[in-house]
C-alpha cells in the first residue's frame, strides 16, 4: 500500500487517539457496560489499521515488528490463563472467581436489581477482559500488518 | 408467518452464502460465500435469544420497574454468537492468507485454472 | 486431601491447560535458544502424558470422572462447561497423547532443516489439545470449539510448506470444507439449543425427544463429523491434506480425524443413545437406519480408497487412499454394532472398530513415517522415481514391511486382530459384506507388495547413490510405532481387556454417563 | 468437462438437499420471540450479579459461566495469528 496524502494523515493523526481511548474504555467497562475485552480490542486494533491505511505498511512495519506484536498477543494469552490458573489455586477449582465477593480488588458485590455502574466489581472478570483486550489489540494487528506488508512487497505483484 | 421472518432472513443468508461456495469459480467469491453463511448463522443464534419486549440482560442503569428474568433476552444466545463472530474472523484471516499465496504463485484465481490436484 | 488425590481431581482441566499454556509460552521459549523448543514441547507432552496416565488407571478402575469449570458443585440447571472423561475418551486421549509424542520425536530430525518452526510447535501443540478437549467434553458448543481450533491450526500446519502450490490447494480445500461443516455443526447446536435450553450433553441426552428437528440435527452431526473423519463420499480433502502435509504433521492430523470419529461415537451412542430403539415410519427403528447408512458409506469408503490408492504413484497421496479404506473399516465395525444393537456379535464388532481405531493409528502413522524418512533423503515423491532404497536404508524397510503386514491385516500383527474381529461379527450380519472386506484387505497387501518392489528393492538408481539411512530422531520415532505395532499383535488380549472391553462398555452404557451429571446432583 | 458437468450435478444435488433442510426446520422452531423453555438462562439472569457480581449477564456468560469456551475462543485467535504469520515467514524484502 503506498503512502496517502498530508489530508488522510492529518486526520488519521486526529481520530487514531480518540479511537484508541474508546476501545480502552470498552475494555475497561466491559463487565458493566456492553462490550468487553473482544469488542474493545477490535476497536483499537481498527484505530492501527486506520494508520497502517494513511501512512504505507512500509512505515508502520519499520516502527513495530511483527514479532514483537505476536509477544504481545502471547502475553495476553498467558495473562488469560494464569487468571484461570490462579482461580485452581485460590478456589481449588479452574476458572474459579475467586475475585467476586472477597472485598479485594474488584470483590464488591453489587445489589441485586438495577444498579448503577460500580467500577469495582466482578472479580476476574475484569482482568480477564484486560487479557483480552491486550491479546485482541495484538492479533488483529498483527493479522492485518503482516497482509497488508506482503503485499507491498514487489514480487507479490504490486 | 411474520413471526418467522428473521428466520427466513436467516435461511435466505445460508443459501445465498451456499451458492456462491458452490458455484462461483473466483476463491475470494468463495470466501465471501463462507462469511455470509457465517453471518448467517450468527444471525440465527441471535434470533433464537430473544423475548418479546425485553431489555439487554445488563443491570447498569436498567428502567425501574423491569421485571427480571420476564423481561430480558437470553444471554447465553448472545455469548455464543461472540464466540462465533471471533471464530470467523480468524478463519477469513487465514482463508485470505492462502488465497493471496495462491494468486501469487498461479497468478489466477479461478478454481478451474488452479486445479493441479488430481481428483 | 493428599497430594495425589488434588493432582487426580483436577487432572482433567491440567491435562488441557498444560500444551496449552505450553503453546503459549512457545514463542517466548524459542526466543531463548532454538533447540529448547524442541525440549520443551516434548516435555510438556510427556508431563500431559503423565497426567493422562495417572487419569486413566483412575477411570479405568472406578468409573467415569466429571470436572466442572468454575465452580465445585453440580447444580441444576447445568449452566457451567463441565468434563465428563469416561474410558473411551481417555483411551482416545492415549491414542492422541502417543501420536503427539511421537511427532515431536520426529521432527526432531525431520523439520531441522527449516524456518518459521516455534510457529510450527505452538500449532501442533494446540492441534494436540484441541483433539484431547474434543475427547473430554461433556458440552457440545465447547466441542464445536474444539473443532474449529483443530480446524484452523491443521490448516495452517498443512500449509507449511508455502512454496508448494499443492500445499497451499490442499490447506484451502480442507479449510473451506471444515469451516462450512462447522458452522453447520454450529447450526445444528442452535437448533437442539432452540428446543432444550441446554448445551450439556448429558442432558440434551436426557431431555432428547426425539422430533423432526432432532433428525435434521442427527443428519448435520453425522455428514459433517463423518467428513471431518474422512467417510466417503466427503473424503476429497483427506488424501490432498495427508500428502502434502509434512508427514509428522500427518501424524497429528490423524488424531484430529480420529476425534472427529469420536464425535461421531458420541453422537450415536450418547446423544442419541436414548433414542436409538425408537420406531421411525414403517417399523424401522432408528438404529437400524443409521446403522445401514453407515455400512454402505463404509463399504463405499473401502472400495474407493483401496481402488484410488492402486493407480496413484504418488508415494504419500497412496497412503492418504488407504488411510480412507482404513476409516471405512472402522465405520464399518460402527455401522455393525449399530444396526445389530443388542445382538452379542455387536459388542465384539464394537470392539473390533475401537481396536481397530488403535491400530489405524499406528499403522498409517508409521507408513507416512516411513514416507517421510523416504523424502527426507531423496526429496522425492513419486515411486518411479525411487528404487532400491533398501540397501542403503535397512531399518526403514524393515519399518515399512511391518507396517505393510499389519496395514493389510497379516498375523502376527496389529492389523490381524482388530480386522479378524471386524470380519468375524460383519459376517454374522451380512457374509457378502465380509468378504468384501477382506477382498479389499488382499488388495491393500498387493498394494504395498507393489510399493515395496518399487521402491526398496529393485535396481538402484545412479541419482539414489549417495542416499544415507535416516536420523537418529526418525529411526526412534518409527521404531516406537513398529513395537507398538508388533506388541498389540502378539498381546492382543492384553490391550483389549485392560483397554478395549472398557471403552465399549462405557459407550454402550449412556444410561451411566447421563446419571454421572444428572444424578449427581 | 464431462467430469465438470458432473461435478455440477453434484452440487445442485447438495445444494437443494441442504435447502430443503434448512427450510423445513425454521418452521419448527419456536416463534421469533415467544420462547419455550428457558431455564438455564432465567438461572442465569436470576444470579449474575449474587454469584459473579457483575453487573453484565453476557459477560459473565462469557467469562465466567462460560470461560472455558472464550479460553479457546482466544485460542482460535491465537492460532490464526500463529498460522497466518508462518504462512507469511517468507516474505522479504
Amino acid at each position: 500500500m503506498t503512502e496517502m496524502t498530508k489530508i488522510v494523515k492529518t486526520i488519521a493523526n486526529i481520530l487514531f487517539p480518540f479511537t484508541v481511548l474508546f476501545g480502552l474504555y470498552i475494555i475497561a467497562h466491559g463487565h458493566l457496560t456492553p462490550g468487553g475485552g473482544f469488542q474493545g480490542g477490535a476497536v483499537v486494533a481498527s484505530g492501527c489499521a486506520l494508520l497502517l491505511v494513511a501512512y504505507s505498511s512500509r512505515w508502520v512495519f519499520k516502527r513495530i515488528k511483527e514479532k514483537r506484536l505476536a509477544t504481545f498477543e502471547s502475553i495476553g494469552a498467558i495473562g488469560f490463563i494464569t487468571v484461570a490458573l490462579l482461580g485452581l489455586v485460590f478456589s481449588m477449582v479452574f476458572f474459579g472467581n475467586f475475585l467476586a465477593g472477597s472485598n479485594l480488588l474488584f470483590g464488591t458485590t453489587p445489589a441485586t436489581g438495577s444498579t448503577l455502574a460500580d467500577f469495582n466489581t466482578g472479580g476476574v472478570l475484569p482482568l480477564m477482559n484486560f487479557a483480552v483486550g491486550v491479546k485482541v489489540i495484538a492479533g488483529l494487528f498483527v493479522i492485518v500488518l503482516v497482509m497488508a506488508y506482503a503485499s507491498s512487497v514487489k514480487e507479490w505483484g504490486q | 408467518m411474520i413471526e418467522f421472518i428473521p428466520f427466513i432472513a436467516v435461511v435466505v443468508m445460508v443459501f445465498i452464502g451456499l451458492y456462491a461456495v458452490m458455484f462461483r469459480r473466483n476463491l475470494i467469491k468463495i470466501v465471501i460465500g463462507i462469511t455470509i453463511i457465517e453471518s448467517g448463522i450468527n444471525l440465527f443464534l441471535i434470533t433464537l435469544g430473544y423475548r418479546e419486549g425485553g431489555v439487554a440482560p445488563i443491570y447498569t442503569g436498567l428502567p425501574p420497574g423491569t421485571a427480571y428474568p420476564e423481561q430480558m433476552v437470553l444471554p447465553v444466545p448472545q455469548a455464543l454468537t461472540l464466540t462465533s463472530i471471533v471464530i470467523g474472523v480468524a478463519v477469513l484471516a487465514l482463508m485470505l492468507s492462502l488465497v493471496m499465496h495462491i494468486y501469487r504463485k498461479y497468478g489466477t484465481l479461478d478454481v478451474r485454472k488452479i486445479r493441479r490436484l488430481k481428483e | 486431601m493428599t497430594l495425589e488425590e488434588t493432582l487426580l481431581q483436577h487432572s482433567p482441566a491440567l491435562i488441557i491447560a498444560i500444551p496449552l499454556l505450553s503453546a503459549f509460552l512457545m514463542p517466548l521459549v524459542s526466543r531463548i535458544h532454538a533447540k529448547l523448543r524442541n525440549v520443551f514441547a516434548l516435555v510438556m507432552l510427556g508431563l500431559t502424558g503423565c497426567f493422562i496416565w495417572l487419569l486413566a488407571t483412575d477411570v479405568l478402575a472406578s468409573g467415569p470422572r466429571v470436572y466442572i469449570f468454575g465452580a465445585k458443585n453440580l447444580t441444576l440447571p447445568l449452566v457451567r462447561i463441565l468434563f465428563e472423561v469416561d474410558s473411551i475418551g481417555i483411551f482416545m486421549a492415549i491414542i492422541t497423547i502417543m501420536l503427539a509424542i511421537i511427532a515431536v520425536i520426529y521432527s526432531w530430525s525431520f523439520m531441522n532443516e527449516q524456518d518459521g518452526l516455534d510457529k510450527y510447535y505452538t500449532l501442533l501443540l494446540l492441534v494436540v489439545t484441541s483433539a484431547l478437549g474434543m475427547e473430554f467434553t461433556g458440552d457440545i458448543f465447547n466441542f464445536f470449539v474444539f473443532l474449529e481450533i483443530s480446524c484452523i491450526a491443521s490448516c495452517a500446519l498443512i500449509a507449511f510448506w508455502v512454496e508448494e502450490g499443492e500445499a497451499l490447494e490442499a490447506a484451502f480445500k480442507y479449510i473451506v470444507v471444515s469451516a462450512i461443516g462447522a458452522l453447520f455443526v454450529l447450526f445444528a447446536i442452535g437448533l437442539l439449543y432452540a428446543q432444550y435450553d441446554a448445551l450439556n450433553i448429558a442432558t440434551l441426552a436426557q431431555a432428547l425427544q426425539y422430533t423432526f428437528l432432532d433428525k435434521i440435527v442427527l443428519i448435520l452431526l453425522l455428514v459433517v463429523l463423518g467428513m471431518k473423519a474422512g467417510l466417503a463420499p466427503m473424503h476429497m480433502w483427506l488424501p490432498d491434506a495427508y500428502g502434502r502435509a509434512p508427514p509428522s504433521v500427518t501424524l497429528i492430523i490423524i488424531s484430529a480425524t480420529l476425534a472427529s470419529f469420536y464425535g461421531v461415537l458420541r453422537v450415536i451412542f450418547t446423544l442419541y443413545g436414548n433414542v436409538l430403539t425408537t420406531s421411525m415410519r414403517f417399523d424401522f427403528p432408528l438404529h437400524v437406519i443409521i446403522g445401514w447408512v453407515l455400512i454402505v458409506l463404509a463399504i463405499v469408503s473401502i472400495l474407493i480408497g483401496v481402488i484410488m490408492a492402486l493407480i496413484q504413484s504418488d508415494l504419500m497421496r497412496l497412503i492418504g487412499y488407504t488411510a480412507v479404506a482404513e476409516v471405512g473399516y472402522m465405520f464399518l465395525a460402527i455401522g455393525t454394532t449399530v444396526a445389530a444393537l443388542g445382538a452379542p456379535y455387536a459388542t465384539v464388532a464394537l470392539q473390533g472398530g475401537i481396536l481397530h481405531l488403535l491400530n489405524d493409528a499406528i499403522d498409517i502413522g508409521l507408513l507416512f513415517l516411513v514416507a517421510g524418512a523416504i523424502y527426507y533423503v531423496t526429496k522425492k515423491r513419486s515411486l518411479d522415481d525411487i528404487s532400491g532404497l533398501a540397501r542403503t536404508m535397512k531399518y526403514t524397510t524393515v519399518f515399512f514391511i511391518v507396517a505393510l503386514l499389519a496395514v493389510a491385516g497379516m498375523p502376527p500383527l496389529n492389523g490381524f486382530t482388530s480386522k479378524f474381529l471386524i470380519y468375524e461379527s460383519v459376517y454374522q450380519l451380512n457374509p457378502i459384506l465380509s468378504i468384501v472386506a477382506i477382498l479389499c484387505s488382499i488388495l491393500m497387501l498387493a498394494i504395498f507388495i507393489k510399493v515395496l518392489y518399487a521402491a526398496f528393492l529393485g535396481p538402484e538408481l545412479p541419482a539414489l547413490k549417495d542416499v544415507k539411512e535416516a536420523p537418529k530422531s526418525m529411526l526412534l520415532a518409527m521404531g516406537l510405532l513398529a513395537s507398538l505395532a508388533i506388541l498389540i499383535g502378539l498381546f492382543p488380549n492384553l490391550f483389549i481387556d485392560t483397554l478395549v472391553k472398557p471403552a465399549a462398555d462405557a459407550l454402550l452404557n449412556h444410561a451411566q454417563y447421563i446419571t454421572m451429571v444428572i444424578g449427581g446432583v | 468437462m464431462n467430469s465438470m458437468e458432473k461435478r455440477t450435478i453434484a452440487a445442485v444435488l447438495a445444494f437443494s438437499i441442504v435447502a430443503v433442510f434448512f427450510f423445513f426446520s425454521i418452521f419448527l422452531i419456536h416463534p421469533f420471540g415467544d420462547l419455550g423453555q428457558v431455564q438455564m438462562d432465567n438461572h442465569i439472569i436470576a444470579n449474575t450479579q449474587n454469584e459473579t457480581g457483575t453487573n453484565n449477564g453476557v459477560t459473565a456468560v462469557v467469562f465466567d459461566y462460560r470461560g472455558f469456551d472464550t479460553l479457546g475462543e482466544a485460542t482460535i485467535l491465537f492460532s490464526a495469528v500463529a498460522g497466518v504469520i508462518m504462512i507469511f515467514r517468507r516474505v522479504k524484502e
